[in-house]
Parts: structure tokens; C-alpha cells; sequence
């Protein structure tokens, strides 16, 4: 990153019900139409109705990482959202309320604050007059052109007609009016940027990523915070020529893709942590069978139902351990949006390729946060190289569907092929595919079995390019994280080096194969590594040392549902810096 | 590698016989186990109807019975205990070209698979599916099913079962299936019919069987059932009439029928998916997006 | 051990449906109510008819691990057995088998081939005579009277009737005196041990600790090889009240257990690794709401369906990582039929303590072997502690079934009680069992929550042995294993002992809490380690270096689904210290 | 510590009324949910009753209607999404004084938990099996259910569903429940009725509650029922007869019937254990075996 000359960030609070989602969207499709750079984070709960919902909005004129550690204009939709947070406004600030229901806190220095007077304003009586109104003001503050947000306005109530747009421009124009004449508003001017971008989620790169890669299968049973893949799977299956269903339940999902993905679709499915734990015996079947599917697992706090809109890195032993014995599949955590498209296509040939199961592990933060992204890193003509597929008739004889090669890869023929009769079994068999138990149960046919599948795995790692070091190799700290905590660390890391701390980052993507040998060289040349993990026990750390014997120094954890901002980092850092500790957890501030 | 289609076969078309769909290895069925008349049946049924083997995709779960897509010439899978009508959708809706023949056993099916059962039967997947209903659990070597009779003794059970067996044909029925017929292993003229009319009918059709297990089911033996069955067709039975359907199918005492109970004409699954419209099936569609639909998508974004 | 004066192994082969385990009967019991030890082996298929099943039968007049690295007599019951083992015969050893239909090979030196007339000598067309008349035969060769065998005979076929005894005492009592007329018998004869010792299995024993434990609760759906547990309670159900219940899966059978265990109930169940991987979520949800329930996994061959008869430590990840989050259980994996049995209240009593989910970790060896014990090692009344547990109601106010307490042990109250109703939630709560996402979701409570949890498995570690190093401290190799494997690497040990190489052995039992820190010093004090795994990948060891970091200098491992014997692991010492290897695979000899 | 026995409470009964009912929170429900009216009739059936707090064990899954034990003073089990039965079952049997009333969505029952709403059925464990089926997913904000009319458009089928829906009556009967009832969350009094009758029934009940949910379904709504509701009762619906009964649950038209559909009398589970005769719940019962049961245990085994 390098925060850029324009970095603001907006939060709005609200309880569940009270339409936050819309003025967010409002000012997010201002910024991204403007070229600028865009990340959000939703902090909500497992409740339709009540409760807290906070809605931050960050924009800057550089790319960014995370939803940042600050807030300049604060909007409270309600009491409960002033009177947690206007203690953690700092001067510059904004807080942007209804003064007819909602009264303000005693705020710090140099914090403004803009009561709205919006049933006077107001020429109607909708309740949502105070989200629109608060919009307007902002606008103004942020030194919009009235225009850009009446532009805004139209595009998003196009759909309700008319009158609706109407009654919303002129609710806007008396916040922006009433701003102009009341409120400061912001010294620097909006920048633009080179070019319009688009708005995506992470779950919605991952769909995307899949479509591009030629899912012609997609299954689910919703669970948050998954559910965004089915939507847009859903949304687009007519477009794309992609079936999309939903299922009973996880393990009818599960098994529903690997027999769409034995007749040649590409298949995947998305669930969260319970849902996948009712997924782990289909993942080991399609292992056996050597079917490759791919399965997603977007982590919340656990353990069980535990959290449902809260963020987490506890199910990585989960995944490791997915299903009884050993076998093979690829575990892959993308780091961040644009990534999680860019793995979908690269894991769909690997698992043609070596014909067993993909597993993707993603978390909360990472697939329900909403980024901007420039719509032309987005390419959705991919390489595609379906390995060793057959997938015209023949009439060769003596094919064998498990035929004991060298690379331990067996040419696979899609059913309904003529010439390649055959059954694919979850029994342990022999290259034809017999079951050893039917005759009797040969243990040298056994192991070579087991050796054949496992020899798929000996080059496999090649394929996977190893992680690289980020930032100066004579660092004080290194440290290291897995999956979504890529965009906090790197934030942190510069942050940390404006200050004069120098810290690099090794940021892992590849959990299966694993680069234990590349992580070890990189690591024996490290002064200190601490390693940076979203959960309570330490998985990934603890599967790093079991892959590579190597123990580290420190641990920054955190496992409360929030996720780490980038000084909660920074504060780790400077306390494994102060004195030796063994694990720094930061207090998450924000919400109390 | 690029996918290609696969080549549509002209080959003058031979007669094919049962033998032909004979598979690799011999079953290992108990000497006398019923499902060898399911699987004798079964690969009559293919013959007479001009079935090919790789136009075949038989699919079970695990058990004695799920053992047969090993033992019968067409493409098979073998997957895991309870799940091959899961599975088997997926692979329908993945080369709707495929006969989809999910084989297996009364635990399998109804027993841990039973939530497939009723939504594969409610969705109405144009699969058939041919349950052997030994009423016991035979590859565990013995124990109660979900179609034991009460009072049954078995080893998990050694004071005789206090639960009510479930009656697949009536579930069926109210679940939504669309064709529900009820054989017997040990009259393969007749379920051969059976199978032939159910593999024709489009949606799904369930075929349960009783195929007695001679090893750990002393109850429902072949004699048991020889005495007792009487066909439905044998007493004009109307199809069409679920109400008789369910009566007839609830009679387990003289009278046991067998028979085709219920049929119906529905939608299919995939023959409600726009999506299978282009005829070639999705697994062997060519990957790969097109700029129409790439820029469809990049503008939602905008 | 110390292999006895006397120790000898009888094998029979044929194939399933040939009724082999019923000359295995009756020799085992005579030889048990003798006093002699005994441990059986049973090769077989996952098919009710056909294949080859082989089942050895040890005796010893000490105290035995394993069936053995030799065979003293092979009954062949049909050609098959004859082919495929008579080359592994040694010198001093016995081949019987039915001269009528079956071609002896070229054996060995000094193997003594019997042959059996057997429908010369049969007074019935009973297709079984063969195996009677090897068994008398058997009896002659081993030297012992035959009235022994005759009193085996009428207490086997007392309940079918006189006739039947009859016919047996006949058939028998012709192969004797043929072998006594034709065949040399053994030199030594057959001792006799202090008092007569019991037959059960590790499943036996596992249902047997449970119900001592107080089990009132027992569900399953049976999966091979865990159903002998469900047997022996299923038999054993009233005559001890308790409730068993056979279920539609393994999901519910894990639910309705929990469910019984809320009320109060010890409450168990058992199966393999495909029917654990469905009872994840389940256990994922008992740690969350603080039930006690213990869950077997009877480890097979995998992956999947894998090889339903044969057995492999390969569940252990799968194990460590059953459902999403993190939170706390026990895993214990017990390494003696004895020890499966006293396993059972201590990790019941444990459980009730910690208010948390056991799991038991057996494979098919340990729990399908057969093995004698005897009776008085087996404690029906063992101690029971049930921990903070409420079970009289009260008119106090203010329970709380969170509470958060300084061991973070929290009073549980059952339900029915009168002054503490309560809700218990898989989702996050606070210590009155009020859903955090019903609210707001408060970062300070959960993470408050998370860490009352964790907090008791701070002190559980004391409550459990650490692990002991058997055998000289200064020996050139310790050999790890864990769980089934204690006695083949005792044995081992006891083996390379009498060579004059010097090993000494560390069994690890605990799996959670793991005793990392003896295991570092004990190990610590080993010139060279080699770890012995049934499975292909390690995943003890995997294991072992996440939680302690440690490597180690080679591995002896094994995944052709049969067992370990003594002198696999006597090779693999003697490889590991010939040269500079990784990995030692013995090669399965005795069924090509 | 070792077990006792709970004090069985000699107090003079106070007469509780449905406020005693509520729970520690108020339901986080949006406002209109049907969940409100299902609440509010099962804590007046309870008061009718005349039961206790203590004397209840209340089960759910998962799912906005899943979170009423939390909303209801009594012993409450807030479980799995679609395990509700299952815990149930376990926990009847470990305390069969214990009243156990089992609440949850069409998705949470019929979807995931389909498999043990059968087998629960069959099994006739006696216990109360509260359904508030708004035929979607609510919790998650939207999306089909398995009790979803065909057509329907929600945010997993935005192109309309294309899957007949299940029928919970139909089914229920067909897998043996012997009590099946419909109710509607608009009609409180009515709900409270067959409430009480549901809970004083001996087996398995079920009553399946058109609970609409205001947010996310749009075609079944409070006034789509209001105007098609017609009362069994009122028509003189003879509770012995299934055909009718699933005649009648069949209709969804301009006609939908509630009340109690179907009832017979059958040994319930717990009832058939003689395990359970000492009538002291196991789950309470002190821990140890006696010395003849050690000694059978033993004789067994030499
Ligand atoms: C998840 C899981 N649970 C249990 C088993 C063990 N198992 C194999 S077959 C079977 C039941 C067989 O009964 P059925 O389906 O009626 O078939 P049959 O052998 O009677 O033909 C069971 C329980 C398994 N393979 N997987
Ligand atoms: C194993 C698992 N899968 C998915 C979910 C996500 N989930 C929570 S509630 C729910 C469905 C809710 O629908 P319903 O049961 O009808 O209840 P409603 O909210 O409509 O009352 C789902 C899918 C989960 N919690 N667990
Ligand atoms: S055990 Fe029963 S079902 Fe299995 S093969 Fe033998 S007879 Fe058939
Ligand atoms: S989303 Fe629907 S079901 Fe859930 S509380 Fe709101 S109205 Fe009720
Ligand atoms: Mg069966
Ligand atoms: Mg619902």
C-alpha cells in the first residue's frame, strides 16, 4: 500500500432492519465509479432485525488492504451506535446524527459534530429519510458536487421508478443544503482515479473464479457466510450454462458434485465450518475415486454454530483432518480478493490434473467484505488444462481406469464414452478398478495402490509456485500469516516502516502441498518471526511445525470475531519488540 | 488438453444379450442371496431394451446389495454408504444422455441414505432406483433395518426390535415419486418387466425388491414371500389411484403384493433446467466463457 | 513378554463361509481354560462367502501382544491356504489338511504334512467334518488328552443338542486316532496355567469399561470394525439397564447421544472413520455446550470405504481435526485390550470433569482381536467421579450454567431439576447461555467465553500419566508408537533383546492433552529415535513435531492393511542402524 | 461427587399462566414474524397445562425459529441445524419424565433433518414436534425450502423454484406419526388447542405451523393463508382416517385445511424398552453395576 494522500474512512451504525446496506452501497458506487479504491467491512449479527450493525467504508486513491484503523465520518443511524463509538473519533472527525431521536455524546477535541434536524428537513415521513439525509450531508462534507450524488441516487433507485427516485434526491439535497450552510466540510478535495472500477466480494471473486475456470456445476445448502457464492452462482446460471442447485443438505451437496464432476463438469460447492464437517467423507470418496471436485470452506467463529457473522482462522485443522486416512488434495487459502478469483482457475487444473479433491479455505473477512477491483485484473479466459481427460470414444481395449503409471496419474474416460467401461469405486481396488475385497485382500496390491496415488503427490508440489518474502530481508520481525490476514499484515508492515520499525511478511497460500523446505530457508534468516493467526490455538502455526519442525518466536492472536486492523498488528509487534512474549493478543477497541 | 466431445458411435448396433452385460468379476454373493435375481433381472431388462453398457451409468452406495455396478457391464460407481442418489443426480444432471440406475440396499437407501430418498423422490430425478430390501443389514453380517418387522431378532436386536418398519412404497408415494413398484428377486420374468417399464418412465421410479438375505434374515425367507405374493396386475390395479396404492402396499401379512403401485406423469428435474436445453451435456461441453457472457458479468460489477 | 517355555501358533485357512471360526472356538477355549494366554489374528475379507480368511491362534504360557512371527500348525480348509502358505512353513511345524480335495505343495524341511482322509473317516457327510477332524488331529499333534477336547466339543454344540455333540465327538475323536497312528506329535506338552483365563476382544473390552464407567446410554449404527461394541451392548442391555439403540446414521447416533448424555446419562457410541466423519459437527456442537459424551473411532484401512477388514492407524488427523473451530476434548488412543477396558471410566470420569467430548482412538487389531484376560484385571467397579455436577434441585436464584469460573469448570445442572433451568446453545453465549448474536455481538464476551473454555484444559494435563519409557535407558534406538502397536513393538524390544541389540520403547497413549514436554525429555536422552506408525503418512509423527517440534531419525511404517508382526519391526530396527534410511516399509509376507 | 436423586418438589402448586413462560430475552424476531404467535400459543398450551418450567425440555436446530428455547422458560437444548430429533429422542430417553417439545423451521426439519423426522416418525418417540414452516429459509435470509411452492423466486432461485414441495402431513402419516396436526400462527387460540392435545398425546406428534415470515417470503404471507384457512373441526373430519386426512392435507389452493389431521394410538419407543420400567430416568440413576450383573458379565466370557 503506501496510504495515499486521500484515505477516509466511513462507518455507519445502525441496528438490523434500519437499511444501512443502502446508503452504504450509495457512497461505495460513488467512490469505485470514480476510479478510487474501495474496502468495507460489515460487523453484524445472526439476526434479521435489532441488534448492531456496523458498516465501514473505506476509500482511498491508492490500493488498500483492509476497512484501516480509523474513522473520519461517523453516521449513526441510532443512540446505541453515538454512544459506542464517538469516544474513538479523532479530531478531523465527523459524526453525522438525527438530532430528533438521538442525542450525542460529550466528543473529544477537534471532533464536529453535525446534528441533522431531518423530520423539519424532511418532505416525507419514510423512516428512512435519516440514512438518505445523512447521505447528502456527507456528500458535502467529503466535497462532492451535489450532481455526482443525485447521479448515485438515480442509478440505485431506477429500478422503484420515478417517484421513489424523486423523494430521495430531495431528501439527499436537504442533508447536502442543510450541510453546506452548518457543517465544516473536509479540507482536501476527492481525488479521481485513472478509471471506473467495479465492486466485488470475496465470495464473489470465488464464484467468478470458478465460472471462469468452466464450472458447469455448482450445489450448495446456505450457510453463512458462504451463501454470497450460491447467490451469484444463481444469479448467473442462465448466462453461463451452469446448473446450480440447491440441495437437502451438505452431504447431498458434496456427493451431488462429485457425480456432476465424474460425467466432466467442473464442479464446486461453498459452505461454512458445520457444513463442511458434514462434507469430509465425500471429500476422502472423491479422493479414492480420484474425482476432482472442489470445495470451499468460508470460516466464521467456531467452534459449532459459535458465531455466524464473525470472522475466524479455526477450521484449518478441520480441513487437514477432512475425512478418515490418508490421501490427497490440494488446500489452498487465497489471500485476497483478486486472489481468490485467480486460485479458482490455477486449483481446477491441478485437480484435473492429479484427479482428486480441492479444498479452498477462506474466512468471513475476506469473503463477505466488499473491495474494489479494476475490472480488467479480472481474467475471465484463463488457462484451462483438464490434465489427462479422455473424452472421445474408442475401441482400444484394456483400459484401465486405474492403471499403476509413473506419475501415478491414470488417463481418465468420462462415462457414456464408448470403449471405457468402467466403475470407480470407494473400496480399495485394484487398477481395474475390482474391488480387493471381492477375491481376497492382497496387501502388496494394497500398497501399490496407496503408493500409486500417493506418487500423484511426489511432483505436485512443482507445480505450486513457493512463497516469497515481502519487504527488507534484515528485518527486526518477521512475520507470518496464512489466507486473509495477507492485506492486514502488509498494511501493518508499512505502517510499521513509516515508523521505523523494519518487519517483513511471509504470507502462505498453499497449505497442501506445502512449502516446508522453501518456508524453512526463508525463515533460518530471520532475526525473530512471529507468526499472525485469526483463531485461539494457533492452528496454522502448529501445522507449520508439524510440516517443518520449525518453532518461532512470538504469536500475535486473535479470536474474539473481529478481525484484526492493521495497529492491532503494529501493537503486536512493538510488544514482541519491548520484551518476549509469548502470544499478544490486541484488545479490539471499536465495539465494547 | 482441450475437451472435446465425445464421438457419437454409427456403428450398426448388434443385439445385445444379457450375458453381454455381465461384468468383470463374479458376484460374491451368498449361494442362494437374492440379489442375484435382481442383478439377472437387471441385465435382462438392459438387453431387452436395447441398452448399450457405456449409454449405462449404474451408481450404489455400500452393503451386500451395492455390491452389483462390480458385477454388471456398464459404467458404475461405487460411493459411499447412503449417498448414491446424491451422487447420482449430480451425474444425471452432469450427462442427462446417461440411464441413471442407482442400485443398493433397504440401510443404504432408507436407512442412513433415507433424506436422499424423499428429496430425489420429491424432485422427481429421472433416475431409477432399484432397492434389494433384504430387511436387514447383510454386509455388517446382521442387523436390524429400517424395513425389520417388529419383533425381529437380529444381532443388535437380540430381544427382538421394538420399532416400526418403514414401508417404502407408501413413503414414496407421498414424497413425490412417480413411478413406485414394489418386486421380487425371486420372479425375474416379472421384475424384469418391472425394471423395463421403470428405466422407460421419465422421472424418477423406485423399484424395491424384496431379495431375501438367506444368511441373516430367517424371517423373510424366498418361502415366506412365495406363499404370500399376489400381482397387481393379476387384480387390475389402477395406477393412477394413489388411496389403493397406499392400501395395497401396506398389506404384509397373507397378502403381499408386488407390482407396479403408482405412476404419474411430472416434470423431471433436469427437464426443468433451461440450462440442459443445448441437448450436449454439461460434462462434455466445451470450457471456457464467451465474450457476451464475460461482459454480462463485468457489468453487473460496475 | 519374554516368549514363554511354550508358544506356539495354529493357523486356519480357507475361505468364508467354510466355518473356520469354530475350530478357532474351541481351541481357543481349551487352551484359555487351561490358563494359557492367547492371542488371535483374523485375516479376512469384507465378503460373507469366497475370498481367504486366515486366523491365527497364539498360545503362550506368558503373557502375549501379538499372534507371532511363526506358525506351528496350518489347517488348510481348502487349496487356496495350502498354495499360499506352505512355503512360509519352518522346520518343526505341522500342514493338516483334507487329502480328499486338496494338493499338498513341496514343503520345506523338516514340515510334517498331514494328510486327513476325511470321508474315509467321517461317519457324516457334513461338509464341516473337515475342520472337526483337523481339530482332533490337532489335539493329537499338540498332545492333549482327548477328553479336553471332547469336554470343548459338548459345551460348543450344547444348545444345538446330543446328536450334534455326537456326530462332533466322533469326527474328532477319528482324526485323533488317525493322527496318533500317522503323524508325530509335538515333544513338548502342552502347559497348564495357574487359573483359567477369559476370552473377549478390544471391542468387548471397550463396551465392557463403558458399562463399568456406568454407561446408561448406548447408540450406533454399525460400521465394521466398531459393531462388536454394539453387539456386546445390544446382548448385555437389560441384564445391565442400559438403553441401546441402533439409529438410522451416524449423525444421529452422535445427536441422540448427546442428548441422552444432557440428562445425565454416560452416554457412548462407536463406529469407524467413514461413520466418525459424519459425527464431527456433532462433536464440534458437545464441546460448545459443555456435554460429556464419549465417541469411538475403531480405525480401518481408508481412505473411504477403503479395506473394511483390514486395519490402519490412519484416522488420527481426522481425529484431531473432527469439526470446525476451536475447542476442547480428549483423544486417547488405548494400547492394550486391558487398557481399552480401564481407558473407559477414566476418560468418562474426565469428561464429566471437563464437561467436554472424549474420543477413543482403536483400530480393527485391538478391537477385532481376541485375546484371553484374566477375570480379576477386570475392575466392574471402578472408581467414578462426575465432577461439578448438580443433580438435586434447589430454589436458589441465579444459576448460571456458564459461569465463569477460575478453572473455567462451570456447576452443570441436569434438566428436570427444579431452580436451574437453563438453555445450553451451539452458538456463542455468555455465562447465562444467551446468545451473543441475540443482542450485539460483543468481542469482549466472546472472547471472555473462549478463554473460560480453554481454560480447563489448562490443568487437565495433570490429570493424566505421562508416558514411560520401558526398557534400558542407554539403548541404541527408542522406538515411538502410539496406541494398537504397544505390543508388537514390545515384543520387538524383547526380541532384539535376546540379539543383543539394546532398543528401548516409548508408548503414547494420550493424544489430547499431549505430555509434550516429558516426551521432549525422555527423548531427549535417546541416541536415535524411530517412530512406528500403521499408516502411510506419518500422521503420529506429524503430530508429535506439531506439538513438540521434534524430529526425529526414521519411521517404520506400514499401509498394506495387515498388522505389524514382531519381526517387521526387528527388520526395521536392524535396517535403521545398518544405514542411514527414512523410511522402513517391511514387505507383508505371509499372503502373496 | 456421586449422583442422587433429584428432590421431586413437594411445593404447593401455584398456577402458572403464560407469562412464566417467557423467556430470559425478548425473540430477536422480525416484527410480524409468525414465530411470535407459535410462541405465544405453546406458553399458554404450557400454563393450560398446567406443567412446570422444569418439567420441559425444549429442542431446537437451527434457524430464526430454531431460536425460541431461548425465548421460553424451561430446560432448553439449542442444537445443530436439523439435529433437533435427534437430541430429542436421546434425551427423552435419558429423562422420560421429562416433557420434550421439539421446535424448529421447514428447513431444519424437512431439509437437512429430513432423514430423523422420518425415522422419528416410525419410531414414535413420544415427544412434540413444533414446526413454524414459513416455507424458506429465514436465518439466512432468503433462500427455497423444501416445503417452497414451485415457481417461487428467492435468492437461490432467482428464475423460480423448479421442485414440488413436500408435504410434512402426507409424510408424517406415511412414515407412521401418530398424531399429525397443521396449525397457523395467526390463529393463536386455535394453535393453543392442538397444542395441548399434541403434548398430551402418548407418541410422536407433529404439528406443522404456516408461521409466515414477513421478510423473505412474499407469496405465503398472513393474508394468503387468512383468506384459504378452513378448520377440520369444522367439517367433522374423522381423525382415524389417513386417506381423507392426506386428501385433504394435499389441498393448497384456494382451500388449505388446519387442524388435526390424523391420530392413532401405538406403543411409543420408550414405552417398548423394558430398560425404562424401573421408573427412575436413567439419566438419574446412580452409577455402578451390582455384583450378579458383574458376575453374568464374566460367566460370559470364560
Ligand atoms: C458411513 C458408514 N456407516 C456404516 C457403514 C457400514 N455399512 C456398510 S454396508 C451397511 C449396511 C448394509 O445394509 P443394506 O444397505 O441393507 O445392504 P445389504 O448388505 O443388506 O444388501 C453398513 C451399515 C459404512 N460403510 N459407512
Ligand atoms: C450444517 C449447517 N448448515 C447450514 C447452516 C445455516 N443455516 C442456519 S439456519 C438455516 C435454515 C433456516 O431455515 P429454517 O429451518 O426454515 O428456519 P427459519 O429461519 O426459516 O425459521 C441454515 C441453512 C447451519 N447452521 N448448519
Ligand atoms: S449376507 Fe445376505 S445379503 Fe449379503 S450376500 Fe449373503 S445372502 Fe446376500
Ligand atoms: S426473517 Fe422471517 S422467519 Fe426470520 S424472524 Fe424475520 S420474519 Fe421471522
Ligand atoms: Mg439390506
Ligand atoms: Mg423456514
Amino acid at each position: 500500500m503506501a496510504v495515499g494522500s486521500f484515505d477516509f474512512t466511513i462507518a455507519i451504525g445502525g441496528e438490523a432492519g434500519q437499511g444501512i446496506a443502502t446508503p452504504g452501497d450509495i457512497l461505495a458506487r460513488i467512490f469505485v465509479r470514480r476510479g478510487l479504491h474501495l474496502n468495507t467491512y460489515n460487523a453484524y449479527q445472526s439476526i434479521i432485525r435489532g441488534g448492531h450493525i456496523f458498516l465501514y467504508l473505506r476509500v482511498c486513491d491508492e490500493e488498500i488492504y483492509t476497512h484501516g484503523d480509523k474513522l473520519d465520518i461517523l453516521m449513526c443511524l441510532n443512540q446505541d451506535t453515538m454512544d459506542r463509538h464517538l469516544q474513538l473519533m479523532r479530531p478531523g472527525s465527523w459524526v453525522l446524527y438525527n438530532e430528533d431521536n438521538i442525542k450525542p455524546g460529550e466528543a473529544g477535541d477537534g471532533v464536529q459534530l453535525c446534528p441533522l434536524p431531518v423530520t423539519k428537513l424532511s418532505v416525507t415521513r419514510n423512516r428512512l429519510s435519516q440514512n438518505t439525509m445523512a447521505v447528502g450531508s456527507a456528500a458535502h462534507l467529503l466535497g462532492l458536487d451535489f450532481q455526482v450524488l443525485e447521479e448515485s441516487l438515480t442509478l440505485r433507485f431506477q429500478r422503484q421508478g420515478q417517484a421513489v427516485i424523486d423523494e430521495n434526491v430531495s431528501v439527499a439535497r436537504a442533508g447536502y443544503d442543510h450541510s453546506v450552510a452548518n457543517f465544516e466540510a473536509f479540507d482536501q478535495t476527492v481525488p479521481t482515479g485513472p478509471k471506473p472500477l467495479a465492486v466485488w466480494s470475496g465470495n464473489e471473486a470465488l464464484a467468478m473464479g470458478g465460472a471462469a475456470a468452466g464450472v458447469k456445476f455448482y450445489a450448495a445448502y446456505p450457510m453463512s457466510p458462504a451463501t454470497g457464492v450460491l447467490h451469484w452462482m444463481a444469479q448467473n446460471a442462465r448466462n453461463l450454462g451452469i446448473m446450480v442447485r440447491q440441495v437437502e443438505d451438505e452431504i447431498g451437496v458434496a456427493n451431488m458434485v462429485i457425480g456432476a464432476a465424474h460425467t466432466g463438469c467442473r464442479a464446486m460447492c461453498a459452505t461454512s465450518g458445520g457444513g463442511f464437517a458434514l462434507m469430509t467423507e465425500a471429500v476422502g470418496s472423491a479422493a479414492m475415486m480420484e474425482i476432482p471436485a472442489v470445495f470451499i470452506d468460508v470460516m466464521r467463529a467456531g467452534p459449532s454454530t459459535g458465531v455466524p457473522t464473525k470472522t475466524e482462522q479455526g477450521d484449518l485443522w478441520q480441513v487437514l483432518g477432512a475425512s478418515q486416512g490418508d490421501f490427497e488434495r490440494f488446500i489452498v487459502a487465497p489471500t485476497t480478493p483478486v486472489d481468490c478469483f485467480n486460485t479458482m482457475p490455477e486449483l481446477f487444473n491441478l485437480t484435473d490434473k492429479y484427479q482428486c479433491p480441492g479444498i479452498v479455505v477462506s474466512d468471513l473477512l475476506l469473503s463477505e467484505g466488499r473491495f474494489s477491483i479494476a475490472p480488467d485484473l479480472i481474467d475471465m479466459h484463463p488457462h484451462i488444462d483438464r490434465g489427462e481427460l479422455i473424452t472421445k470414444g474408442s475401441s482400444t481395449d484394456g483400459y484401465m481406469r486405474y492403471k499403476d503409471t509413473e506419475t501415478g496419474i491414470s488417463p481418465r474416460a468420462l462415462p457414456g464414452l464408448e470403449g471405457y467401461v468402467h466403475v470407480v469405486a470407494t473400496d480399495e481396488h485394484d487398477e481395474n478398478s475390482q474391488l480387493l475385497s471381492d477375491e481376497f485382500t492382497n496387501p502388496h496390491k494394497r500398497r501399490k495402490m496407496v503408493e500409486k496415488r500417493a506418487r500423484k503427490f511426489k511432483v505436485a508440489i512443482e507445480d505450486i509456485k513457493p512463497p516469497e518474502l515481502e519487504g527488507p530481508a534484515d528485518a527486526e520481525i518477521t512475520l507470518i500469516g496464512w489466507g486473509s490476514t495477507y492485506g492486514v499484515i502488509r498494511e501493518a508492515v508499512e505502517i510499521l516502516a513509516q515508523q521505523g520499525v523494519a518487519v517483513n511478511h511471509l504470507a502462505i497460500k498453499w497449505i497442501v502441498p506445502f512449502h516446508g523446505e522453501a518456508i524453512t530457508e526463508i525463515l533460518s534468516k530471520s532475526k525473530r518471526v512471529v507468526v499472525v493467526e485469526n483463531s485461539f490455538s494457533g492452528q496454522f502455526y502448529r501445522y507449520m511445525r508439524s510440516e517443518t519442525g520449525l518453532s518461532v518466536d512470538g504469536h500475535i492472536r486473535k479470536y474474539d470475531g473481529e478481525p484484526f486492523i492493521p495497529h492491532h498488528i503494529v501493537d503486536g509487534v512493538k510488544a514482541h519488540l519491548a520484551e518476549k512474549i509469548e502470544c499478544f493478543v490486541p484488545y479490539q477497541e471499536a465495539i465494547t | 488438453m482441450a475437451t472435446t466431445m465425445p464421438a457419437t458411435d454409427d456403428k450398426p448396433v448388434i443385439p445385445l444379450t444379457a450375458r453381454d452385460f455381465k461384468g468383470l468379476v463374479d458376484p460374491d454373493w451368498c449361494a442362494g442371496c437374492g440379489d442375484f435375481g435382481v442383478l439377472n433381472a437387471l441385465q435382462r431388462s438392459c438387453a431387452e431394451l436395447g441398452l448399450r453398457p457405456h449409454e449405462i451409468l449404474t451408481v450404489s452406495g455400500i452393503g451386500c446389495s451395492s455390491n452389483l455396478p462390480g458385477y454388471f457391464n456398464s459404467y458404475g460407481m461405487h460411493t459411499l454408504h447412503g449417498r448414491s442418489l446424491a451422487v447420482a443426480t449430480g451425474a444425471k444432471l452432469g450427462n442427462h444422455r446417461l440411464h441413471v440406475i442407482v442400485t443398493g440396499g433397504d440401510g443404504d437407501g432408507y436407512g442412513i441414505g433415507g433424506n436422499h430418498f424423499t428429496h430425489t423422490a420429491r424432485r422427481n430425478v429421472d433416475l431409477t432406483y432399484v432397492v434389494m430390501n433384504n430387511q436387514i443389514y447383510g454386509l455388517t453380517t446382521g442387523q436390524i433395518s429400517p424395513t425389520s418387522t417388529m419383533g425381529m431378532k437380529t444381532k443388535s436386536t437380540p430381544f427382538g426390535s421394538v420399532e416400526a418398519p418403514l414401508n417404502p412404497i407408501t413413503s414414496a408415494i407421498m414424497n413425490g415419486a412417480t413411478f413406485v413398484a414394489r418386486g421380487f428377486s425371486g420372479d425375474v420374468r416379472h421384475l424384469t418387466e418391472l425394471m423395463k417399464q421403470a428405466i422407460q418412465h421419465s422421472g424418477f421410479s423406485l423399484i424395491d425388491i424384496f431379495s431375501p438375505c438367506v444368511t441373516f434374515n430367517h424371517d423373510n425367507s424366498n418361502a415366506f414371500f412365495k406363499e404370500r405374493i399376489k400381482k397387481l396386475e393379476d387384480e387390475g390395479h389402477d395406477t393412477n389411484d394413489w388411496k389403493t396404492a397406499c392400501e395395497k402396499a401396506m398389506l404384509f401379512g397373507d397378502t403381499i403384493y408386488t407390482g407396479l403401485f403408482f405412476q404419474k406423469q411430472a416434470p423431471t428435474l433436469g427437464g426443468s433446467e433451461p440450462v440442459l436445453e443445448p441437448d450436449e451435456p454439461l460434462g462434455l461441453q466445451t470450457l471456457g466463457l464467451d465474450k457476451e457472457q464475460t461482459k454480462r458479468i463485468i457489468e453487473r460489477m460496475m
